[in-house]
């Protein structure tokens, strides 16, 4: 960005990384519970069955490329934004 | 901060690094919401398959430029009752 | 408030506006999220449907509504409870 | 802070406006959690109308005095149970 | 902990205590949400009814029962795993 | 911070508070997740009955287990898809 010193870029990006660990960490949050919420429902054992660690594995792989997928349509959408006025904020 | 105090035409470095903060949060919060509101609408919980199939990949496209319209089209109905019935009518928080 | 010098004032008085944003946008985006899953339903198009576009309306309108009935009843009763001792906190 | 010490008879300015920011901050939120149970008791989301008609503005009416009622009353729960457990047990985060 | 000066310590302390209250607060809020969720379904009177007072008083006392108990299998798991590697982070 | 700067051996006390705090929230956030998610699979909410029976005890500590087992499980496939993809890729938040 323009006219920060050094030492300023370095604040920024220190905020900005620890925001983006947050965020990934929330995300991680939210897959864990999405898919225990969706896959786990036999509590007649301790043990996770091969038909839940199954559908847990499908649910993540499901999910990396779903939030890949609407990341892209996402960058889209701002970059036709950015060429117009900003949406009524 | 502005030494000579001629109307601050610029804002501060503090200012513009809050500004870009603040900017990456609203970003990173509203995809959040469309992942989870298009997952909801698009993908069945059961997961019998990992990859996305045709149908659900046309159906996160459609649901995110649904979600960008009503976005656009709720922030503009706030917008006009905000003017109709002034400030400190009808949405938020009576204080 | 008492007590608090001019600047103290306007620290309080910025961190509310502050405080009003963000709870601002907290509620813009409930409402955003809340009226698109009520309303829209049909993901064999990539514009809103007229049905569409007037329940979000509607539904907007509404929750205008009964936020500002609701925001009375509250108001209400945080008048009623300052009259008497505070309410187990 | 106080220069002489007698026992800080008053609460510094940082600390009353820290008192100020925390009670609005717990009323919003309350007025928020409000908001979103009373909606959902009392207003379908079909959104046929967008007028609040008169069944869904008298459902609004109770249900906000019976949120607080429930309040209240886990209020005093909590307090009795850690009055007979005493500190450490029952409820909460066991650290 | 070691190597904190005393007025370190206090500060830690501090955040804690902070972070705990915040913590209570949350707990409170998100069991008044779930009872009154539960148990009241009744709008045809201003007032709880026995039904639902009853109603509150048992969802409450289960989610204390059901909090200490997952608060113990936590703790058990916790002091396993510092036993080991830490798990993926 | 490090006077002669022989390669930082020792967190700063700063540092030392940032992370016990930081590590203290991520297991309370842990602890209500997990809470949540369990009382739900395992406690139905008409609450008939004020103790935990028998039942419900022992689904909540095999729920418990489970769930531990899950986070594990997606910590995993989490770390080798993103070795698989590189940085940048898959999940997560495209910038």
């Amino acid at each position: 960005m323009d006219g920060l010193t050094a030492a300023e870029t370095r604040d920024l990006e220190q905020r900005l990384q620890k925001h983006q660990m947050k965020q990934f960490l929330g995300l991680f949050s939210n897959l864990v519970d999405h898919c225990f919420m969706s896959c786990v429902d036999d509590f007649t054992s301790k043990a996770l069955s091969g038909r839940e660690t199954g559908c847990v594995s499908r649910c993540v792989q499901k999910h990396m490329a779903l939030s890949q997928r609407l990341s892209e349509r996402f960058q889209e959408h701002n970059a036709q934004m950015s060429g117009q006025a900003p949406p009524g904020r | 901060m502005s030494f000579l105090g001629f109307g601050r035409p610029q804002p501060t470095s503090a200012e513009k690094i809050a500004a870009v903060e603040a900017e990456m949060k609203l970003l990173t919060e509203m995809h959040n919401r469309l992942t989870k509101a298009c997952a909801k609408k698009c993908v069945p919980s059961d997961y019998r398959e990992g990859d996305l199939n045709k149908g659900e990949s046309v159906c996160l496209d459609r649901c995110a430029a649904k979600f960008f319209d009503v976005h656009m089209k709720v922030s503009e109905l706030l917008q006009q009752e905000s003017q109709q019935r002034g400030p400190g009518g009808g949405f938020g928080f009576g204080g």
